[in-house]
């Protein structure tokens, strides 16, 4: 085991949030190190297309954000790693241990070029297109990945080694191995993120089963420049969708499948979602079925309005279940609340706005000693007053990790806790 | 115009299990019901009328016979809110509206009641088999002229009057014009769901029960006629005997299996039993079973020395015959067939 | 002049390219003199890019370079340190809006798009061409922040600043600190009340070091920039000697002469209080306060309390900080008379009002004599309003009048709560309020937007009526003894802050910042930042967030104790130069004075003191002045190729 | 740099649905390709002609698409249905 | 390519202020004439006369100042000032035989997207009214 690296602040994740927190306190000159479990930083954000209520492209703000954060001096980035364990010794003293997967690609070298990619003869489901498409073995993660490096799947590997024989740069190293690295911080920033609400657990919506019931990150994945297909088109036959459903509320607010929370953003993306396709399919209607439309925020309820005025149509009323025609078409099942009659709608595509989820494995980081609340988000132990400081002193949350919220939101909160950590690591100065 | 009244809501409470008030609204359970359609979508307006205290709507409704509870709506119901029991609860609460003598609504209301109304039908039968002395041959003749009279007359003072009250409050109330031979027309409909229930097959996965009940509902009424008509305890007739046989064997075996499922709560009917439930099904088992035990002695020559067993039948069957097919759950068995006749009415209207 | 450039068009994923011809515009620019590279790229702000755009300066020597893409207010900075990281001048870049004001604006016209898009960077191919090595302006700054508003938002502001070691001036217009938080009762969530906050945060306000709290004060008169604001402050008199040594009984009776009553604002006026008052019992500064405009000096309270000073006289103190954080907080929105009889009914109360009837009524809920039972709150009443200018969601009032009814509930176990509002946004985890008040038997009406529940008054009841869209849309009415409507927030009155301090405001009425996810604590008036409800309608928790999130960048900002600036200033050209004078009178910083110049007087330009505005620019009869990056070749040459 | 999957080979084992599904894919390219090659089809032409259900074509056929073994053409008349073709 | 009915209008707007509101438009995709360029400077009361001239000049149809007003983070004479620079520069181009209405100036705040939109669509219209004469 190699010596001990000592930073000032652990970010555990390296979305929007932990990007937004390890900014902020490099910029007031601490040393930051972000672990990242995935292959790229990003998060979330920088899969989505356009966002609300402003309609920037999502990429546009993330990739800035994500480049500053790489090449700021006071930030270290490690991908592909995951916090195995902290330790709290004592205030201003947190021992880590993290876990280093092998990308079987050295990550220096490598140019990005994608050659290894052509020549891999394996396919599996690009996770990062949320399977709608395949991707290789090996294989850049996603054109605006940082680093934008290849990497290995090592469990879908044929170890045909094709790979290795293309490589311009010798970058490939089936060699690597899992290595685990000691750190020590005075501090640590949670933005966990979340994970989104899986579908099959409602199996009357008929996801998996129906190919033209698709999640929103998966119409997300379809209206972005870097799209999984050629146009907006049906999963099932490549038909060009004229008639697409949102199911509102699919695992928010459900007791039935514990989730019984607003998950506070699909309201607002699926309204965006719709705006973006009457761009994308002028000939298309859009229909959104609705309990309530959550359009709280700055800017927020005008935008919704402006969605009615293109021509959105507005359901109220909770999709009871889902069916498939022969043509792959489906047919939806509502009580109209409004006429109180239940109806029977055809759509060539369904939407499933899939509710945000807390993310496993966050407190057992902490050796369980960090407090969860019920829905198993961080618990914000003095949420007025001090919104990011958990029950651990020197332990912060940033971001979705503490419950759901928007992009503007997680800023926010990200800023919260690089202000929070930032007063807690300037009093263990004043007491040396 | 119609005023709110919120303390409607606690009085369904006492009905039956009353989680309804979580509702949303969002209308899932209408959605998902598979005997819903355009014309009749329920449950939620039912549960909206019951949160708002809007008992005009419920009592001019049918809805809540027209649900066979196959529990889809509960198990899917986001807020938790059982919008399937209180379906039930308002069947409940419709059958004591319904009753023009207000026992119903007591009894089911109110379990020491029901307990006082059970002891004094028993302490009844007791002081009449004293008064008797225990004359096996009068009492069961006796037994036997009960069964008849209790029949009628339970049939021409309160059942008629009261679904006369149903159709009050369904047709007439609603101002709902029926041409009167629309009555007849429809009139086999009337039958068909009485004697068959195949409403309950549009539910999913309800095959078995449905034939279990078909099963239950012919056995009852064929040792109805067994014993009243063909006199089955007094018979020498072997097809009689052996025909009253299989009927209460039927009947008890399987409301024995209802029994068990309502201790197990299996199934989502199952989980909020109300003792108007118990009653009935273990009354019904009771009587199966006694009816059979009592020809079993008659057979074996014993009923002589165990008038007991006759008396225990005879209590059964006038608590039966008094409480439970006036007031009771019974009732639902017309009520229900009923409702399917005047919802088929309407529509044709 | 440049003559080695490199062009990038950049698609934009397809946000550009959908309606512009990006290819096109590469072709053109490529045929420009003077373009070296001219490339299309997907994201030009994607790292990679950036890579690519660094090694093309490095390994091509190019001496300028142009991006075409979004507008230079996103990603300006981006560019120029990609410049710089390539070994070129930052200010050697010039940034073609082909987005916002080209594929966007002209989405209906493709070609006329491309043709624009061609123009444009040919314009900045022009202006690059004649740009200047420039160096940033650095200015000294003090480490020092004024706070303005002591709410829940500047309070928390001031003491995190403060334990990042930034001296903090926390200013606040009333006599106590606590603002909106201390007028509620139990809060959501952690069950404290609004006091017990204040209190907590009060306490360590009160003894932290770097903090100096001036209560009465407001902000009168502002100079200087960033870095350095000179602010004046004017401190209304207490009438209470502030080292008040009296036993706070003395106080208590001295209170109790007073003869004078006014309305109680901190009660929503639904009480009276004297003009010699404190608004809870805890509250702080712990000493009462005379209102100056109430009291008519009548002298019972001096009787009692010798420290109590009728004298005292309005104080002006001066201050200079490096950056000011604002967090004025926002207003309850006042109904309008007669809407949904507010005014006109006496049983229609507001929100905030009922917070402080249910806090002021311990056993029984009464109004006007009148014990309550139903309650009808009505919402969305001053937001996402049909009519009205406020089209926005308020977004704490359904939480707050769920939560309220809850509480009320459980105090007064009596009492119905029938809500008839247009959809219910308790967004997040107050989803639980919302459940626990459905299963408690509260009741939830909706309306369509257009159609509003209607309160009328018939004999001595009050009835609400709406029509539910929950049920079939038929007419319900409910007899209610209490009407509260659910008032949301508009922002607090901030005429006099705006006028000195020129912050921008949105179509909302509220503080806008530069970007809600760039930047979404920063204006366009720099250091000055935002934070809390004066930006937009947010609960106590979102408000401590954005005002911690300020504090964080406020601490960037003047901590290091140095200010980069824009170089873009004004020069003169001797030779030209007569002194006339004109371009003094013309500079609203006095940054131009007169010197000597070889055998004559000529105007000069103090580096510190001009902000770059240009306004000299034009009075100059001579054109013997230039404004840096905007000199008369570069803006020339560049509208000169705008045209062909 | 020496061959280093020689070193992995003798320490890890392929899974046999990695090479099931390797086998599978390769099939359906293949068959993907030569339905091609005579004329742009759509999904619909396609998974017909090669009797695969419709989804997997789809699926693999945007795969294709995707590295660039083949592009999209026009829509058809009814602006349903894209026609692909081999990219050259 | 060159369009000579499609007059042409060049746009002189302030950083923070006047620009964010085209950029708005952009965003709210709000459309106006495509022949219309935007140039940006710190404040409307820098602009010089001899660029205005220099735009007639060089072959503009209409010169538009979207002027800060009384949003003018730097001064509030600015809008006096501005006023004055028009003034001036009419009676420039009344001596060079530029018909005056060509120059025009309007406040645009910084939300103000629509009002831009508007004035460019007018303004359009009037100038290529005035060249079909």
């Amino acid at each position: 085991m190699s010596k001990t690296e000592e930073y000032d602040v652990l970010v555990i994740g390296g979305g929007i949030s932990g990007e937004e927190a390890a900014l902020n306190l490099a910029d007031q000159g601490y040393k930051v190190l972000i672990v990242e479990k995935d292959l790229s930083v990003g998060g979330k954000m920088i899969h989505l297309s356009k966002v609300f209520p402003t309609l920037d492209c999502s990429a546009c703000i993330t990739t800035p954000k994500v480049s500053e954060t790489a090449r700021h001096p006071n930030i270290t980035i490690y991908t592909y790693s995951e916090v195995s364990n902290i330790d709290k010794k004592s205030e201003y003293d947190f021992r880590a241990l993290l876990t280093k997967h092998p990308r079987y690609v050295i990550e220096d070298a490598c140019t990005g070029c994608q050659l290894c990619e052509e020549a891999c003869p394996v396919t599996v489901q690009d996770q990062y297109q949320y399977d709608l498409v395949g991707r290789k073995a090996v294989y850049v993660p996603f054109s605006i990945a940082n680093p934008r490096v290849a990497a290995i799947d090592i469990e879908n590997c044929s170890l045909c080694g094709a790979c290795e024989k293309v490589c311009p740069a010798d970058c490939i190293d089936f060699t690597q191995e899992e290595e685990e690295i000691q750190i020590k911080v005075k501090s640590v920033v949670i933005a966990t993120g979340f994970k989104l609400f899986d579908p099959t657990l409602i199996p009357r919506y008929g996801f998996g089963v129906f190919k033209n019931v698709v999640t929103s990150m998966q119409m997300e994945r379809q209206l972005v420049p870097t799209r999984p297909y050629n146009n907006v088109l049906r999963p099932k036959d490549g038909k060009v969708p004229d008639n697409i459903a949102y199911v509102l509320c699919a695992g928010s607010r459900d007791e039935t499948v514990g989730n019984p929370i607003c998950s506070q953003v699909c309201c607002m993306y699926s309204i965006k979602q719709a705006q973006l396709l009457m761009g994308a399919l002028p000939m298309a209607d859009v229909t959104i079925y609705y309990l309530h439309i959550r359009s709280f925020g700055k800017g927020f309820n005008e935008f919704y309005q402006q969605s009615k005025d293109m021509g959105v149509t507005f359901i109220k009323g909770k999709i009871g279940k889902i069916e498939e025609t022969e043509n792959g078409d489906l047919k939806l099942r509502y009580e109209d609340i409004e006429s109180g009659v239940v109806k029977e709608a055809n759509h060539d595509m369904a939407v499933l706005s899939v509710g945000i989820l807390a993310n496993d494995g966050v407190s057992s980081m902490f050796n369980n000693k960090l407090e969860l609340d019920q829905y198993n988000f961080v618990e914000q132990k003095d949420i007025l007053a001090n919104p990011a400081q958990t029950n651990m002193s020197g332990v912060y949350v940033a971001g979705t990790a503490s419950g759901p919220m928007d992009i503007p939101d997680s800023i926010l909160s990200a800023g919260a806790a690089s202000a929070e950590t930032s007063g807690y690591l300037r009093g263990g100065y004043d007491e040396k | 115009m119609a005023k709110i009244n919120p303390d409607f809501a606690k009085e369904i409470f006492k009905y039956g299990n009353g989680d309804f008030n979580a509702c949303y609204n969002c209308g899932n359970c209408t959605a998902v019901c598979s005997l819903t359609d355009e014309h009749n979508s329920f449950p939620r307006k039912m549960v909206r009328a019951s949160v708002l205290g809007l008992d005009e709507k419920i009592t001019t409704s049918l809805d809540p016979w027209l649900c066979y509870y196959c529990g889809d709506c509960a198990t899917t119901c986001p807020r938790e809110a059982n919008p399937g029991e209180l379906m039930m609860s308002l069947r409940r609460w419709l059958t004591a509206k319904y009753d023009w003598t207000g026992l119903s609504g007591l009894l089911q209301k109110s379990l020491l009641f029901s307990l006082f109304a059970f002891i004094i039908t028993a302490i009844g039968v007791i002081y009449y088999s004293v008064y008797q002395n225990f004359n096996v041959e009068t009492i069961m003749h006796h037994g036997h002229l009960f069964e008849m009279l209790s029949i009628a007359s339970v049939f021409t003072f309160i059942i008629l009057p009261n679904l006369f009250r149903m159709w009050y409050f369904v047709i007439i109330k609603p101002g709902i014009k029926v041409k009167f031979i629309t009555y007849f027309k429809e009139f086999q409909d009337l039958l068909i769901h009485m004697f068959t229930q195949k409403r309950t097959l549009g539910c999913d996965d309800s095959q078995t029960r449905w034939f279990m009940h078909l099963i239950l509902v012919f056995g009852y009424l064929a040792l109805l006629f067994t014993t009243v008509v063909l006199d089955w305890f007094g018979t020498e007739n072997l097809f009689i005997i052996l025909l009253g046989y299989i009927e209460s064997v039927v009947i008890f075996i399987i409301t024995f299996i209802f029994v068990a499922g309502r201790i197990q709560k299996n199934k989502e009917v199952n989980k909020f039993s109300q003792p108007s439930d118990w009653f009935f099904v273990i009354w019904l088992f009771l009587l199966g079973f006694t009816a059979f035990i009592v020809r079993v002695f008659i057979d074996l020559d014993l009923i002589e020395n165990n008038i007991w067993m006759y008396l225990f039948h005879l209590i059964v069957l006038v608590q039966w015959a008094l409480i439970i097919v006036p007031f009771g759950k019974w009732t639902h068995f017309l009520y229900r067939s009923f409702a399917m006749y005047f919802d088929k009415i309407k529509q044709v209207v | 002049m440049k003559n080695k450039i490199g062009v990038y068009v950049c698609m934009c994923g397809s946000n550009i390219s959908d309606y512009v011809d990006v290819d096109k515009v590469k072709e053109a620019a490529e045929k420009i003199d003077g373009v070296y590279v001219a490339k299309t790229t997907m994201f030009a702000c994607a790292d990679s890019t950036q890579q690519e755009i660094e090694n093309d300066i490095k390994e091509q020597k190019l001496d300028a370079i142009v991006v075409a893409s979004c507008s230079p207010k996103l990603h300006l900075d981006t560019f120029r340190n990609v410049a710089q990281r390539g070994g070129l001048n930052p200010y050697n870049y010039v940034q073609v809006n082909i987005r916002e004001q080209g594929s966007w604006a002209h989405s209906d016209n493709p070609p006329l798009a491309t043709e624009k898009a061609i123009n444009l960077v040919k314009g900045g191919i022009e202006r690059v061409k004649h740009s200047k090595e420039l160096i940033p302006i650095k200015i000294p700054s003090i480490n020092a922040v004024a706070v303005v508003g002591a709410g829940i938002a500047g309070m928390r502001a001031a003491l995190e600043l403060a334990e990042m070691g930034t001296t903090v001036h926390l200013i606040e217009r009333e006599h106590f600190v606590g603002g909106r938080t201390s007028q509620w009762n139990v809060l959501f969530t952690t069950n404290e009340t609004g006091q017990e906050v204040v209190t907590r945060l009060y306490h360590q306000i009160n003894t932290h070091p770097k903090i100096t709290l001036y209560t009465g004060t407001e902000i009168i008169g502002k100079k200087g920039s960033v870095g350095e604001f000179n602010l004046t402050l004017k401190i209304k008199p207490r009438y209470i000697k502030p080292d008040c040594k009296h036993d706070i009984k003395d106080l208590e009776k001295a209170i109790a002469v007073c003869p004078i009553e006014v309305d109680d604002e901190f009660n929503f006026n639904i009480t009276k209080r004297k003009a010699i008052y404190k608004n809870y019992c805890s509250e702080f500064p712990e000493i009462p306060a005379i209102d100056c405009e109430a009291c008519n000096k009548c002298g019972e309270c001096v009787k009692i309390c010798a420290d109590i000073d009728l004298n005292q006289q309005p104080e002006e103190v001066n201050i200079s900080v490096g950056a000011i954080q604002l967090s004025t907080g926002f207003n309850p929105y006042e109904p309008t008379k007669g809407e949904f009889g507010f005014g006109e009914i006496d049983n229609v109360i507001t929100l905030q009002q009922f917070k402080r009837l249910i806090e002021l009524n311990e056993d029984a809920l009464i109004y006007n004599n009148k014990t309550i039972k139903n309650i009808a709150y009505i919402y969305c009443v001053g937001s996402r309003q049909i009519d009205g200018p406020n089209k926005y969601c308020s977004r704490y009032c359904c939480t707050s009048a769920i939560h309220t009814a809850i509480l009320a509930k459980e105090k007064y176990s009596e009492i119905n709560n029938f809500h008839f509002n247009r959809g219910i946004r308790t967004y997040g985890k107050q989803e639980k309020l919302y459940h626990e008040a459905s299963e408690a038997g509260d009741i939830f009406l909706q309306s369509f937007e257009e159609a509003p529940p209607q309160v009328e008054r018939a004999g001595n009841e009050t009835i609400v009526k709406i029509n539910d869209i929950l049920t079939d849309n038929e007419e319900l009415e409910v007899n209610a003894d209490l009407v509260v409507l659910v008032t949301g927030m508009v922002p607090r009155d901030y005429e006099g802050i705006v006028n000195i301090l020129k912050v921008p405001i949105g179509r909302d009425k509220f503080f806008n910042e530069i970007h809600p996810k760039l930047r979404p604590v920063e204006t366009v008036i720099d250091g000055v930042l935002i934070s809390g409800a004066c930006q937009a309608p947010l609960n106590i928790t979102e408000s401590v967030k954005s005002a911690l999130s300020a504090a964080s960048k406020v601490n960037s900002l003047v901590s290091s104790g140095e200010i980069k600036l824009e170089p873009t200033m004004a020069v003169i050209h001797n030779d030209k130069c007569t002194w006339c004078d004109k371009c003094t009178e013309a500079c609203p910083y006095d940054a131009i004075s007169k010197i000597k110049y070889k055998d004559k007087e000529v105007a000069e330009v103090s580096k510190s003191l001009c902000k770059g505005c240009g306004m000299c620019l034009p009075v100059c009869p001579e054109n013997a002045i230039d404004l840096i990056g905007y000199t008369d070749i570069e803006m020339e040459s560049m509208i000169e190729a705008l045209i062909y | 740099m020496g061959k280093t999957i020689d070193i992995i080979k003798t320490k890890r084992k392929v899974s046999d649905s990695v090479k099931e599904n390797m086998k599978a894919f390769n099939k359906i390219k293949r068959q993907i390709l030569k339905s091609l090659e005579t004329e742009e089809k759509t999904v619909p032409q396609i998974a017909q002609e090669i009797d695969l259900p419709l989804d997997v074509v789809t699926y693999h056929l945007m795969t294709l698409q995707k590295y660039g073994n083949i592009e999209a053409g026009e829509v058809d008349d009814m602006d349903e249905f894209y026609f692909y073709k081999l990219k050259k | 390519m060159e369009n000579t009915d499609n007059p042409k209008i060049l746009v002189f707007s302030t950083e923070k202020i006047s620009d964010p509101a085209i950029d708005m438009a952009g965003l709210l995709k709000k459309h106006y004439p495509a022949t219309v360029y935007t140039v940006n400077v710190p404040c409307s009361s820098a602009i010089k006369s001899k660029w205005i001239l220099h735009a007639f000049d060089k072959g503009f149809d209409g010169v538009f100042i979207a002027a800060d007003g009384t949003d003018c983070s730097f001064s509030d004479t600015c809008s006096d000032k501005t006023s004055k620079i028009v003034a001036n520069t009419h009676e420039l181009m009344k001596e060079k035989n530029i018909d005056p209405a060509k120059l025009k100036m309007a406040a645009i705040c910084s939300v103000c997207a629509e009002a831009f939109v508007k004035h460019m669509k007018s303004f359009h219209k009037f100038l290529s009214e005035s060249k079909g004469n």
